[in-house]
């Protein structure tokens, strides 16, 4: 891999920690309000999965959005705005955080229904293979989504109908409070998807390198057979579930345990032993993913607010 | 010529899959078995399995698909077998499909169309006849035809397919081998304005669907009877039925549904809203009785209004 | 002595948990994270994990299990986080819980109780804010009870557990943290009966659940309006409205949830059909607009009747 | 195994296809009506599985339920007079074909939701191991079923929570006109339980013997770890879907090589060939079996209608 692309998953990752970290002071002025999910420590997974993407390419997500809509090209400053519930904002102030949108960057969603995602990114491959586009379709979600009858449905119908696209599965081994040895039985999640006769793979999500090697083996498989894949990749959320969330239910010696495994940390230290960076290049960058989310904050405070009047446009196509 | 309901449904399907490369249906066995109702009768030897997928036992999972699917950009016809087996998919009904165009600020279109067997009377108990259809006309979002005659169920689906906005079609069971003098070509009568299907001057009957063929048998040859059939549950033409409650000052309203909390509430509500000072007596409505379906026929018939109760009802309105 | 809404359910679930050994408590996040609205806090310690189920994100799974327990002889409380999840379990509630007794000829008693939380005003936007109690009260074979008061709050199930039929409780997000004053031991009172909050002879305005501080905060002193606290959505205890409009000859419904075909809409109409000669004016409606609500704190504000609109409202209606 | 219960197995079995026959002739008479789903060919499968519970012991079935509600102790009369709509039936006739329930047999139904009864049958199985109850649960399914996403769910706790119970999947290889490998991309349905950790079998759903066989190890695992356990059966419905199938997705040949191993004729002649019994004992059934069905269709016959005064009824405990 070029030096250049390995710098650029850095400040990828960069980019993405920072903004989260960003919207959690926000949250704690009441800049942002509802639920904020904040996606710190899972950084190496949508890095990696999404360096391999292409705007044409198609992303489901889920509540959990902020990293995914920023990496697939929803500019910071929009998704701030939208968090501001501006009129700026990918849905003018309508969706927030758990519902970030951009059509235009085929970024769709951002859905706070758990699961419900799944069948909806099945749909949206099956059009792109009907239509004979040229995309990936790659649809997020956690592993606490698997529980869900619709996940199986998904799976099912993909699997028998050939239907193209990458399911990964952000393991980040709780759902809310509930760790998934107390929710699932079967807790090698790659059996579920071999119960739909679909392919699959375990990636290491704390490093970038290793998401990105196997995501590119997997949209290679989707692409040559046709076929779904399953990727799973086992990470770890270093902030409570959302902000409302006290994190009762965690040992402070395991998150302990899984933030010595930062991916940015450990990757830049790579990086650094490689002799790929030097102690600069990280200041430099930090500057740069400082600038741009400072930059993105002020374009959000500056921004207005949707007329009340639209309040009921946009319901239907012709507002009746 | 003479049409019946379930050709018309299929001549409709059939204009679809041939003048849209867009349009698909999926659905539980509506292929190889030639759909449960024989609407899709020979369909998948026809137009293929692209065109016609028989579903898995899935029907949140393949709404989703379908869903998807439209905002991909094809024009997914779904069916859902029968009215009841909607429950399992209405979460990605109401929960994503009626929310995406207004909560991304228009920039999800969700061209989805469903469509859905409604109703009792076929001694299918209490899991297989519902009337669903007006209770679902609460959620924003979504649109709703209720194809009362055979010239409606000829063209629900090509006004659905002009929308750009999730349609539920529901084609009442008990129709489908009703027959109507019908034309060479569909008249296509915009689905979205109730009309005056009797016209009369002492009573408004306001129904829709299944209900509509036995409205119209009860008001009879009856000068007084005025029959409106709503066709469309969202949106609600309320201004044809306000115009003729001018004229008839008293209105009945019958409706397969469950009473409490249904759309003869809604129509109800609207019309003290709208005609209080129109109104000679409080507006009164007839609905299944509230209960889950009874298999026996002649407690299911007891449970869902029939033309002897509309004759009776009207009867005791206009004395 | 001050107790809040939050801590008036928490004594309800505990008395329930402590008195009967056959109760048992089920949803997702309920234990280790301690309710996502933290209802639950300690339990899973206090009662441990046979009593408080932890459940996967099954929403039809484990609301099937618990109607099954149910029906074996539990009285399992199921706790569906928000309203909005409620839909993936509609046909386990719809289809099966609320006809077993009816179909089986009385054979089959589902003592099965589901708690949810309800409302808009977090800016939780379009999937988490929704308002389906009055929506869900078309059902029959439940019960519905919305506890607007944290005297309410703190019997609602010990009035559910004394039903052997499915009851659903709707608590209202915002309400969580509202105290009140109250007595060391519950009142008690009859859920099933709607009661005059505040009285008045002008006006009657009817509601419940999180509009009902909202709607006494807009009364105010005003000797015109008498607030009507439904408590009770399926039964509907009309005799006390009825009687309200006698004296007072004007309604106002005000119900966070969408308009059409709303509760609200029922609400308005057995009033025309039972007190139309009482009436001055037509019964008229405040709601929810009819769109998901949006995330943006003063879009939200303009989606959901606050107490000016309330004000305007009666104001209006007054003059 | 006793000569005794061996013949009582053919008895069984009988008087299922007896009963389903005699529907089939009711129904082009109209005396039932609605949608009327038949078991001939399937008998095995009931049979074995039932022939291990007592009455004590709780049965979930589906639709296609007259076989499971009659071995289940539930009476033919009741059952006939269910379908013909009177009160003396289970259900007082409100029931009809797809709803035959009767409590006191522990016969939970009857339940025309494809896959609902499957976590309900789970919470069945909860009460009793909760209660201390001595009781097995049986909750009878079709492969379709396991596509619909609960099937899933249900499994998923049921085996992370313990709870004994047995999944009997009638694999009839049909979902009304979908065939197995049409409708499910994996077809080896025992992995779709083992996705869940769930113990597992199959049995030759022809045979009653290999069905008991399985039922009977199949039930030891469950009250001895106290845990699920998934059994397969596999088998063919030798008429339509229901009556309103026209049956065109099947072919000839295929439906005659399943006949060819009709469960009641093997059964039979293995019989005859082991000399435990004579022609004479097969006529002596017949005329038990006939006598039975011909009294329970008199029954039917003189039974009333309930009154439709009572018709609002029972929709709760305290009428209101
Ligand atoms: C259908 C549904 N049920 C419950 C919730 C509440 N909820 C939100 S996130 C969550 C946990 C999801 O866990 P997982 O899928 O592992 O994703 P993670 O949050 O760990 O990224 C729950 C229970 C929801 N939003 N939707
Ligand atoms: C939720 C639901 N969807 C669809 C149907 C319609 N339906 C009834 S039976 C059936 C096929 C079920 O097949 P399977 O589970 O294999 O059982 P079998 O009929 O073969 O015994 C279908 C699709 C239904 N009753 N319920
Ligand atoms: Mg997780
Ligand atoms: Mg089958």
């Amino acid at each position: 891999m070029e030096r250049s692309e390995q710098v650029r998953l850095l400040h990828n990752m960069m980019r993405v920690r920072r903004m989260e970290e960003l919207c959690a002071e926000l949250y704690t002025q009441e800049k942002i309000r509802g639920f904020l999910h904040l996606y710190s420590g899972e950084e190496a997974v949508v890095t990696g999965v999404m360096s391999l993407l292409k705007p044409r390419d198609n992303v489901m997500a889920t509540y959990r959005d902020h990293a995914h809509a920023l990496l697939k090209g929803v500019s910071a400053r929009v998704i701030l705005a939208e968090m501001y519930g501006k009129a700026e904002g990918c849905c003018q102030g309508r969706g927030g955080s758990m519902h970030l949108i951009s059509e235009k960057d085929r970024f769709y969603g951002g859905n706070a229904i758990v699961a419900a995602g799944i069948p909806q990114a099945v749909g949206l491959a099956l059009a792109s293979k009907r239509l004979h586009e040229d995309r990936h379709t790659v649809c997020f979600f956690g592993e606490g989504a698997m529980a869900e009858g619709v996940f199986h449905e998904a799976m099912n119908m993909a699997s028998l109908w050939k239907i193209p696209i990458l399911f990964c599965c952000e393991n980040n081994f709780y759902a809310m409070g509930t760790a998934l040895d107390r929710s699932q039985a079967q807790t090698n999640l790659l059996k579920k998807a071999e119960a739909h006769n679909v392919e699959t793979a375990s990636a290491d999500g704390m490093s970038v390198l290793d998401v990105l090697e196997k995501t590119n083996q997997a949209l290679n498989f989707v692409k040559d057979k046709g076929q779904p894949f399953f990727l799973e990749c086992k990470t770890y959320r270093f902030r409570s579930h959302s902000m409302f969330d006290p994190d009762l239910y965690r040992k402070k010696v395991e998150i302990n345990k899984w933030k010595e495994r930062d991916p940015i940390e450990s990757f830049k230290k790579y990086l650094m032993d490689e002799h790929l960076i030097i102690q600069s290049d990280v200041l430099h960058l930090e500057k740069k993913v400082e600038d741009e989310m400072q930059d993105a904050m002020e374009f959000a405070e500056r921004g207005t607010l949707a007329p009340v009047e639209e309040l009921e446009k946009n319901l239907y196509e012709n507002d009746l | 010529m003479k049409m019946t309901y379930r050709e018309a449904l299929k001549e409709g399907l059939k204009t679809a899959l041939e003048n849209d490369p867009r349009v698909f249906l999926i659905g539980e066995d509506i292929g190889a078995y030639g759909g449960t109702y024989a609407v899709t009768k020979d369909f998948l030897k026809i137009y293929g399995p692209e065109k016609i997928m028989d579903a898995p036992l899935s029907e949140a999972g393949f709404t989703g698909i379908a869903l998807g699917a439209a905002i991909g950009g094809l024009r997914p016809v779904v069916e859902i077998m029968t009215v009841n087996f909607s429950l399992l998919a209405l979460d990605q009904i109401i929960n994503s499909a009626a929310i995406y165009r207004h909560m991304s600020a228009g920039q999800i279109s969700v061209p989805l169309i469903i469509r859905m067997t409604t109703g009792g009377g076929r001694q299918l108990a209490a899991q297989h006849s519902n009337s669903f259809e007006g209770w679902l006309a609460h959620i924003p979002g979504i649109k709703i035809l209720t194809p009362g005659t055979v010239e409606d169920a000829r063209s629900s689906l090509h006004f659905a397919l002009k929308e750009n906005d999730p349609v539920l079609i529901f084609e009442h069971a008990l129709l489908l081998n009703r027959s109507e003098e019908v034309g060479e070509k569909p008249l296509l009568l915009n689905p979205f304005k109730a009309l005056v299907r009797k016209s009369g001057d002492a009573l408004t009957v306001i129904t829709y669907g299944g209900m509509l063929p036995k409205c119209l048998e009860a008001a009879g040859e009856s000068e007084k009877v005025e029959v409106i059939d709503l066709r469309s549950l969202r949106p609600l033409d309320d201004e044809t039925i306000f115009n003729s409650i001018k004229k008839t000052h008293r209105a009945l309203i019958v409706d397969e549904g469950w009473r409490s909390g249904s759309l003869s509430a809604e129509m109800s509500a609207r019309i003290m809203e709208n005609s209080f000072y129109d109104l000679d007596a409080p507006v009164e409505r007839l609905c299944r009785k509230e209960i889950p379906v009874p298999y026996a026929r002649h407690l299911e018939e007891a449970a869902i209004p029939g033309v002897e109760d509309i004759k009776n009802k009207i009867q005791e309105m206009l004395s």
